[in-house]
Order: C-alpha cells, then structure tokens, then sequence
C-alpha cells in the first residue's frame, strides 16, 4: 500500500535512510534495508580519503543534536567496495557523493553510477571545509554547475540536496532544476549552531559549529518543502527531524514525494523504519488516501 | 545526557609506568549509573574519545576509568595533573551480564583491557559469581588490576609476554592451560583483536559461551554517525556493543581482521 | 554584581524583555520590570495601527514555538500612551519599532525618542507583510538605510535586531554597523517554519508559516552572535531560545553584552527574570569572573 | 499540548434560537480534564478564538462549549452539522475554585456568559456547596441552561431585559434584590463586563467576595504574546485569569471600563 516511485524508481515504501546516519558500510545500510527502509543514502563520499574533524563532532541540543562529522570519507575507491555490497533487492541504494566542483563530482559520479538506483549531490553540508558543500548549494550560479556535470556525465537519476541556510531556498532550488536534476532532496542539517560549555567557555564541537538535526528542526524542513514544492516541477525528497508517521504526513502533505529519515534512528535504532511504515499504512487504511501520491502535495490543496 | 559534563579529577592513581586511573565525581541516579563494559566519552578539550569505565562506588559517587599512553590524546591524559578538568559524557553502550550467580567465570584482560574486566568482575564477585581472571600483559610492571582483584577474592592468573611474573606467554596460552584442567560455564574477554580473536577458537573449541568487547573508531557515541558499524552486520559498537555474544561475535565478520580509520578506510589488524 | 552597561546606559543587569512578549502595554512591561528585568522591549509598533493576521498566530513545536502574529500595532500614537507609563526608575525602557521604509522607521523614532532608553530597529521580523520585516533585513542596503536614518533622526542609542534567515548574517550586521548601529540584537525568530495539520491537511498558522522560537533556536543564536562578534565592533544582544542562567553564559561568552528572553516566559511567568538574576549571581560568585563583562566574549579567547 | 487536535462534532445541541453547544470526544487524562473557568482555542481552520467549557463527563470521555451566534466566526460554528470537525487546544487558564463545602454560593450568568456559570454551579454542587444561580437574557428564549441547572439541584433565579419570564430586569437587579434578602458566602460572575461591573460594586457594598470571569481579545493563549494582558497589573487573561477574585479586579482598573482590539487600540465599553 506504501508503493510509490521517486524520479522513475520504484519504492517499496516512502521512507529512506538520510544522508550520514549509518550510511559508512554497506553492512549498516543493509541492516537498514532490513529494516524496512524503502531505500538508503549513504553517508557522502568523495574522490579522495577525508578523516574528517577531530572529536568532538556532535552534541545534543534541545530537540536533537549538531554536528560537524566534517565529510569523513574513505574516498571513491574504497566506497565502490560497500556500495557493490549493498543488497538492492529488498531497497533502492543511492549513492551521497561530494567534491569541490563540477569536475570532481562529475568524476566520482560516473564511478559509481552503475553500483546504485540514484545519486544524490551533497552541495550542503553547513560545516564543510572552505569549497565545499554549502559553499556550493548557496550559490545559485555553483549548484546549477555541479548539477549540470553530474547530469551529463550520468544516465541515472540525480537529486540535488540542498541547504536551508540560504536567505530563499526557491532560487536555489530553481538553479538545481535548471541544472537538470531530476529531484530535490530538503533540507541538510540547519543552522549551523553553536554549543558553548560554560565551564571552560569552549565550543564543544571541535570544529566550533555544526549543522542542526533531529525533531527541533521538522518546522523548517517542512516549510522548505512547502516554498519549493509551489515553485519547482521536480519531486522533492523531504527530510530533517522526523520521528514519527505523523511527521512523514507532514513532509508528504507539504510536497514531498519521499522522506528520508536521519537522527531519529538515536532514539530507536533502525526499528523506526518498521514502525513507523506500519503505522502510516494503519494511517492510509483509514484515510481517503489511496496511495501515498495521493498525499504529495495536500497541503497546498484549495 | 549527551552534551560533557565538566568535571574535576579528583584523584590520580599511576597504576604501572603507562597505566594511569583518573577518578572523578559521578551522580549515580537512574541511566547514569554505569555497568561494567559501557564506556565514557572523555574530552580534553581538544579531542574526544572513548574510554571504559574501570571503577565505579555508586555510595562515594565516583567513577573511574583507566588510560594506557599511547599516542598524542592519552598522553595529554597522563600530562594532567588532580583538581584539572575534563568533559564527560556518557555511560554508553550496553554491558556485560554479570547477573551470574554460582557460575564460574573465566574473565581475561589484556594489557588496558583489564579495565572493563576489574570493573567487571568486581560486579560479578558481588553477584556471588566465581571469577577466575586471567590478567595479561607485556611484561610484570605492566600488569593492571592483578592485585586489586585477588583481593577482592578472585583466582588472579597472570601472564606476560616476557615471562617476567612467571607464566611466559600470551592469555591465549595460558587460557589454553586453564580450560584444559578446570571447567568454566561462561567466559568475559577485552584486549587488542589479536588477542581475542584466537582466544575465542580456543573457547568456542571448548564449548565456553561468553562475552567480548570491542573498539572501533568512534566519533559521536550515540548511534548516528555510523562509523563504528561492524561487518556484516551493521552492528554500531557504541550502541549495540561494545559488548558482544560469542554467538554475535561469530557474526563478525571483521573481528579480528580490521577495523576502520578515521575516514573509514579499512585497516587490517 | 550583575550591573553592566550597553550602548552606555546602565542596566541593574543583562536581562531584558524580547520585543513581541508581553510587550503591548506598559503593564505587563512593568510587570517584567518588577519581576527583576535589567530592561524592557516592547512589542514592536509602527506608524499605523495594524491587526496584524487572524488566529491562530502561534503553535506549539518541538523545543518551542511558531509564530506569525503579524506585527500587530496599535500605531505609535496609541503606543506613545503605554510608554509614557512604562517605570523607568526601576528599569530601561526599549522601544521596537518597524516599518516599510527608512522615513517611517525614522518617523517613528523620533516621536518616541524621549520616552525610551533605546531604540531598537526590527528589520527582521519573518513573517511580516511584503516590504516589512525580513524583506529589510534580508538585505545589506536597505538595512544600511534604515538604520542610517534612524540615526540621524535620533539622538539615543539605537540596535538594529536582525534576522537569522540569511546566507551570511554577518554581511547584514556590518551593513548595519556601517548605518551607525550602536548595537545589534541577534536573532529574530527563525526559519520560518510551519506546520501542518495531518487531518485536514491546512497549515496550522492562518499565515501558514512563522518565526520559530524557544530553546530549540539557541544553538543558532549562539553561533551567529559568535560570528558576529568575530566582525564587528559594536556591542550585541543575545536573544533566542534562553530559559537558563547557563543560556545566558553562552549568549556571553559567545560575545553578547546582554541577552533578552522571550518564549521561556511561557514556561513559567515573569518570574523566570527573577530566577534567573540569582542563578546568575551565584554562578559568578563561585566563578573566576567579577563582573558580567568580564565574561563577554569569553569563548573566543585562545 | 499546544497544537490543536482536529475532532469530528460529536453532538450539537441548540439551547437558544442564538446559542448552541457544541460537544466532542475528549481524552480526559491528567491537565488535559479541564475545570470550571477553563478555555478552549477553537480553531475553525478559518480563525481561533477562545470559548469557555461549558460542559464536561469525564466517565464518558466528553467536552462540550457553548456559542453564541455574534459574528462571523460564531456564525461559521453555527453552520456547522455533527460529524464536521474544529481543531481544539487547551484547556487554559485557571478556573473557579469549587472546593466550596456547605457555602452559600451566588452564580451569576449573563447571555452566554452562563457557560462556564454551568460548568462551574454543576461542579460546585457535586462538591455540596449550595448555588443560586442568576440567569439573565435579553429575552426569555435566550435563557441559557436554567433547566440544565434547576435539575441538578440549584436554585434558578432567571431574569430578562423585556421582563418575558417574570422578572424584568438585569441581573444587577436581580441579584441585588436577592442579596438584601439572603446571605451568601461567595459570589461567581460571568457575563458582559457592562454587567459585571455594577455587580462588582453591589456584591462588594455588601461584602461578598467572589470570582469574576473575563474576556479579552486573545492570540496566542498560552502567555506569551502579551495581548490579553491588563492594566494596570499586566496579568495575562490567558495565564492568570480568565478568572479572578474580587481583591484582584479591584486592581484591574480596565475592567469595566475598556478592552483591546485586534491591533491593540483600546475600546472603550
Ligand atoms: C569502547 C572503547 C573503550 C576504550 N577503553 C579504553 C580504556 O579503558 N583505556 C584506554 O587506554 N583506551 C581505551 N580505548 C582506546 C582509546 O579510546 C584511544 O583509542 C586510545 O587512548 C588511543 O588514543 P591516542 O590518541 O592516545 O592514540 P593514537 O595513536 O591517536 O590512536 C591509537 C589508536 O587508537 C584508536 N583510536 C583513535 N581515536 C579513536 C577514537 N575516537 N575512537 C576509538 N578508537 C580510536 C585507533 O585505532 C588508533 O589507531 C577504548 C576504545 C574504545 C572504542
Ligand atoms: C476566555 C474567553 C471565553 C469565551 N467564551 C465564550 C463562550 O463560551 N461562548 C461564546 O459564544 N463566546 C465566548 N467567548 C467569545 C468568543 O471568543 C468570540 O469573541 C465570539 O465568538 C465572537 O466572535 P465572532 O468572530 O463570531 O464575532 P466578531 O464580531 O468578530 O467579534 C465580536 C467581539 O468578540 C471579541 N473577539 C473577537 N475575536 C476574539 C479573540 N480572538 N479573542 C477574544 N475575543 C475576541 C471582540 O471583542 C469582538 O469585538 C470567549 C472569549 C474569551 C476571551
Ligand atoms: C551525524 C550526521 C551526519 C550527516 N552527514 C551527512 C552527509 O554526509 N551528507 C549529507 O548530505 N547529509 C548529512 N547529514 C544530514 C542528514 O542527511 C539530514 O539532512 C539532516 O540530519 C536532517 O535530517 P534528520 O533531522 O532526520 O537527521 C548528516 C546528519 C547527521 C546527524
Ligand atoms: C509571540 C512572539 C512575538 C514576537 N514579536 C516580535 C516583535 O514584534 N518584534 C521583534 O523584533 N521580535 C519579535 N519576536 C521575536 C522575539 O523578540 C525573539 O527574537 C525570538 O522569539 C527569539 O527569542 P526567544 O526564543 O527567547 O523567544 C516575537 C516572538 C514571539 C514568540
Ligand atoms: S560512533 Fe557514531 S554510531 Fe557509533
Ligand atoms: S493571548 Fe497571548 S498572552 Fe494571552
């Protein structure tokens, strides 16, 4: 009853792992599709090793934590090894890749293109090095680049994810569907934020700030979707701070076609994902809602 | 729970010439209070890492762990001195049974991976278990914990690779001599993955179940990041572990082969 | 011992009213005074009376609120009652004010310049009508504008209160310092963000989105008074999210010379200003700090 | 709790050519069980205004308010048919106290004032206080729950500006012909401020304290927008009322006087 299709790929169900949560080995991604997941994303890789930041690299925050994981990747090579190990017969497997311009992610594209269902560009993280990610996605000109290279250089389907830290998402997001992606994936991680102890006056995290993510930040996903669901053609992958089916009816509500799931799995392990797709088809019997494509988008109805 | 706590050293024990336990003020309420194989993330403001705890009294409020110098962040470790801070977080990841009552334990510590086991089989001996503790390390000096447990009433076997306390040999040697003249029901296991790994044929050879600890490399320690996750199972070590079954452990797939880097590339043991 | 100064006016300490809480008349302004407030905002007003959008105006979310009360006014002739009464004997008195442009802002300023302390400029309010708000803020000349007007019309000290919702706020606060801001007020409420309701499918808010606040927005807060502080030279006040003396010492050492406190009012009253005051006493008694100053900016140091 | 919960109109009674309740299914745990003087935010997916609870069943699980038809929000309530459904948050504010054991209590309702009036005489009775209650309308056909109450046991002193059901008056009249000829202990006023404020000063020449309920222009209702506050004390109708005491109205020196309009320009009475 959950069937549904993101981009032309067929979805057992709406719900997907995010980007960076569990998505480093294909084992964890597996134990996810296990789960219930209708697809997993995995954490963004690059074309070189990264180790990311030293530790601290998350801490809780009212409603859900920042983090600066800053981009640890083994690099394309060793990811090839998981990404040929996910099991893409009980989910879709989409490949989160990163890189300082179009010429890099045009190359790690095209190495994995054929390893997985979608690819998803990471043109947001908000804690980046200097180049990277969000540097990129609050740039109208630079996303529409990134995503006009991957587009060439692959046949498969591509969203663009992008960050809420802009003065108007919509502009951005026109520059992505203008660049030629097929979806969009909203919201990154929020802010970023800042957490200070008060007893030596250090920011926690070493990398000082982090992106925000977990419940607290659902309201500003949600209204992401909303603005660039009135604005754009191409379906919109929702995701930040859900926890529960009801949140994932809002996502649908407000446009989205699909919704990925992240920090929440702190709460409850990868069990969230059986939860709570038996609890949005509980939802959907006793609706009028037929399918899930029948929710896209309720919100904005007259 | 998951932010650190700052929080004074309250007392500095050098327990051989690397070894030093740091003991510190712990409000011992609900989830707080840890159980022996769950671990601690320990801040020194500059980088953060995780560290099992090694001793805890739940009526003095304290808490303990214990940190072996090896590289630049345990060495700033050992360079503080008592009435110094560090941040804390935790207890994280599950533990090891020690609800054992009558049952006759063969728990083994290598080198700093004694530090579990004390806390370990101090709860056990508590639960009226029989704790024998095979305790192993390079050389005599370098032994943790032999002497604090004898005296609270385990059979304490030593070893070293140098033969320097008189058994010379590695734990898997002196397991080995151990399960072949006496009968255990359940073993408790921590050290290097060189270490566990042939210790746990040796075991499974003799039908012992038990329990193993591992280390990953890990960055948030509370289950999101997903870099401690083990082949194949995806099992995070900071959630689902660190502490294994010997029935999980034959799941593992990477136990004792690799384990992953700071960016995630493998590295063979 | 929590005496400091901002802009050069003394405050009994570092904790005022935010704009828009309990700020439409000078007895709820007193009331927030007598309960131990070092200052007042009021609820900003403009030239003209405004009802400001139908109900509901807010909703609860996680870790806070969304608003879009709409910046109702009752114009700055009514206004100039309720600050005529507000007592500034025991406290100061701020007035927030808005418009569409930087005449009205100066207008408005000028007829109330006598009865207030300070004057703080909200060109930041997310949910504003077109050409209010954000849609000032969100922009480097225009709040260069507003505020340079502002200063020449007045001669008391003025703050200009900006928004979170930008790609780079401390663009936005330099234009501000270049304007002639003595001070900057970080952050309006965030986002906006929205929610939706899963039976009927209608965005709660009749605005359909608002401003997000509360302790969820704090980790934002923080980090951008910590980038603005890196930037500018002028004083700040930290607002956003703060229920705790320990919130305050992060807006303080983050950078903030003071910080005001708005949704947490909801939690538990006006008292929140009293308890506060002595939770903050205490901690500096036991500190190594003698005065609040002493504590501004005590997370960048090396 | 802050959010409304969408709920399909269980019932709808007409108690008056203008006035109809409104009852719904409500889960009756913990704050959620209102108390007499409590408010709702009913949110009609157009607007949100507050309304008294007039009604309760907490064995059944049962809410209900009371609506005047006045303008368009009220007459978009009106249209409505059982089975529609209206968001609702709450219950906010504080109430009437009805801890009042063998107390002579005078109730005093005006119009659709006598919602929470009813709420409140049925709660007071089950607590064995002893309740005349003053009924006032325009007109006989707008007298509210005067029978509803009658059959719990209150006394019903019902009265209307055009005299159709005996008395001819208001309720000032009423109620001061009642009070120079019985005692009361305690006095619960609800109605237009144009009433209650002749009745204050009636019920305090003859020293009977009480609690009066109140209306301004609401937003938020949950205490932080400030708009339904009052000089000169600054309370929050919302927080601190609806309801007050006689010592706290005398400190409200609006009352009676002015209320505050959508944009908060004062409207005198
Ligand atoms: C669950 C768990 C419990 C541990 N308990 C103890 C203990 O009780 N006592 C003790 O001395 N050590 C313990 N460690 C190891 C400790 O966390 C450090 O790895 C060790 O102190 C080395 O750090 P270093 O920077 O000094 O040396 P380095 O030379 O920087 O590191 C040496 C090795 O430590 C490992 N390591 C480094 N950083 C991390 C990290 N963030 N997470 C996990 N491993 C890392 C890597 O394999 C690295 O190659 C534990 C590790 C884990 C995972
Ligand atoms: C605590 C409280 C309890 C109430 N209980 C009841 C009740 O039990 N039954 C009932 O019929 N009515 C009740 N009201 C009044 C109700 O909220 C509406 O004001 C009324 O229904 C008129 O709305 P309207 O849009 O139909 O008419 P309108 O013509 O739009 O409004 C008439 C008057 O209602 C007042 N009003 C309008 N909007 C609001 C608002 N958001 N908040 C407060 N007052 C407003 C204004 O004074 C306005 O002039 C209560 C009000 C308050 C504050
Ligand atoms: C620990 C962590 C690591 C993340 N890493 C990535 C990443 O590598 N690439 C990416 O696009 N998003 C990354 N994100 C962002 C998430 O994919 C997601 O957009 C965000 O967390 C909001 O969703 P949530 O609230 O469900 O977590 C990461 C988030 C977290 C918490
Ligand atoms: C109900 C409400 C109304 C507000 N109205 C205003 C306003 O009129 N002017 C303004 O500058 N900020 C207004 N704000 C924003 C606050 O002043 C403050 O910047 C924001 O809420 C963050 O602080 P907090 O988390 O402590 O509430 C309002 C906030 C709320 C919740
Ligand atoms: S360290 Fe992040 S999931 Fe275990
Ligand atoms: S209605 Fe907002 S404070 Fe009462």
């Amino acid at each position: 009853m959950l069937k549904t299709q993101l981009c032309g790929i067929k979805l057992k169900n709406p719900l997907m792992l995010a980007a960076g949560v569990l998505g480093s080995h294909a084992s964890s991604l597996n134990w996810i599709l296990k789960s219930g997941a209708g697809a997993v994303v995995s954490k963004s890789f690059s074309k070189e090793p990264n180790d990311g930041y030293r530790n601290p690299t998350t801490v809780a925050v009212e409603g859900g934590i920042i983090n600066a994981i800053g981009l640890s990747s083994p690099g394309v090579e060793a990811f090839i090894d998981e990404l040929e190990s996910v099991n893409r017969i009980i989910g879709k497997s989409i490949a989160s890749i990163y890189g300082a311009n179009p010429e890099e992610f045009a190359y790690v594209a095209g190495k994995v293109e054929d390893l997985v269902d979608i690819i998803e560009l990471n043109v947001s993280c908000p804690h980046a090095m200097e180049g990277y990610g969000a540097s990129i996605g609050q740039n109208p000109e630079l996303t529409r680049n990134v995503v006009k290279a991957v587009k060439e250089a692959v046949d498969i389907p591509i969203l663009a994810k992008l960050t809420p830290n802009v003065t108007d998402i919509l502009e951005i997001a026109v520059a992505a569907e203008e660049g030629g992606a097929d979806g969009l994936t909203l919201i990154n991680s929020l802010g970023p934020g800042m957490k200070i102890d008060i007893v030596t006056g250090n920011p926690i995290l070493a990398n000082k700030f982090g992106g925000m993510s977990g419940p607290a930040i659902k309201p500003i996903a949600v209204r992401c979707v909303y603005d660039v669901y009135e604005g754009t053609e191409i379906p919109i992958v929702g995701v930040g701070g859900i926890r529960n089916y009801t949140d994932v009816i809002e996502f649908l509500y407000a446009g989205a076609s699909a919704v990925q799931i992240g920090t929440s799995i702190m709460y409850e392990g990868p069990e969230i994902f059986g939860r709570i797709t038996s609890d949005l088809e509980d939802f959907i019997e006793e609706s009028e809602f037929n399918s899930i494509s029948d929710m896209v988008g309720f919100a904005h109805k007259e | 729970m998951n932010v650190p706590q700052v929080i004074e050293i309250k007392k500095i024990i050098e327990e051989t010439p690397t070894i030093k336990t740091f003991i510190f003020d712990w409000t011992m309420v609900g989830e707080n209070i840890p159980y022996p194989g769950q671990f601690i993330m320990v801040w020194n403001f500059n980088d953060e890492k995780p560290m099992s705890i090694s001793y805890i009294d739940v009526a003095k409020g304290e808490l303990g762990i214990t940190v072996k110098k090896v590289g630049k962040f345990s060495e700033n470790l050992h360079s503080l001195k008592e009435g110094e801070k560090l941040g804390l977080r935790g207890p994280y990841g599950n533990g090891f049974d020690t609800d054992l009552r009558d049952i006759r334990v063969l728990a083994i510590g290598g080198g700093v991976g004694m530090a579990p086991i004390a806390f370990f089989t101090e709860e056990a001996l508590k639960n009226k278990a029989q704790v024998d503790v095979v305790c192993a390390a390079q050389t005599k000096s370098e032994l943790l914990f032999d002497k604090r447990l004898e005296a609270r009433g385990a059979n304490v076997y030593t070893c070293t690779d140098d033969g320097s306390c008189g058994f010379k040999g590695f734990a898997t040697h002196r397991v080995l001599e151990l399960i072949e003249h006496k009968e255990y029901d359940w073993a408790v296991v921590c050290g290097p993955e060189v270490m566990m790994r042939p210790l746990y044929g040796s075991l499974e050879t003799h039908m012992i179940d038990g329990e193993y600890s591992m280390e990953r490399y890990m960055k948030c320690a509370i289950g999101v990041c997903g870099h401690c996750c083990v082949d194949n199972t995806g099992w995070r070590i900071c959630a689902e572990g660190p502490v294994f079954s010997s029935d999980q452990i034959s799941e593992i797939v990477e136990f004792g082969k690799y384990h992953r880097t700071a960016s995630g590339l493998r590295e063979y043991f």
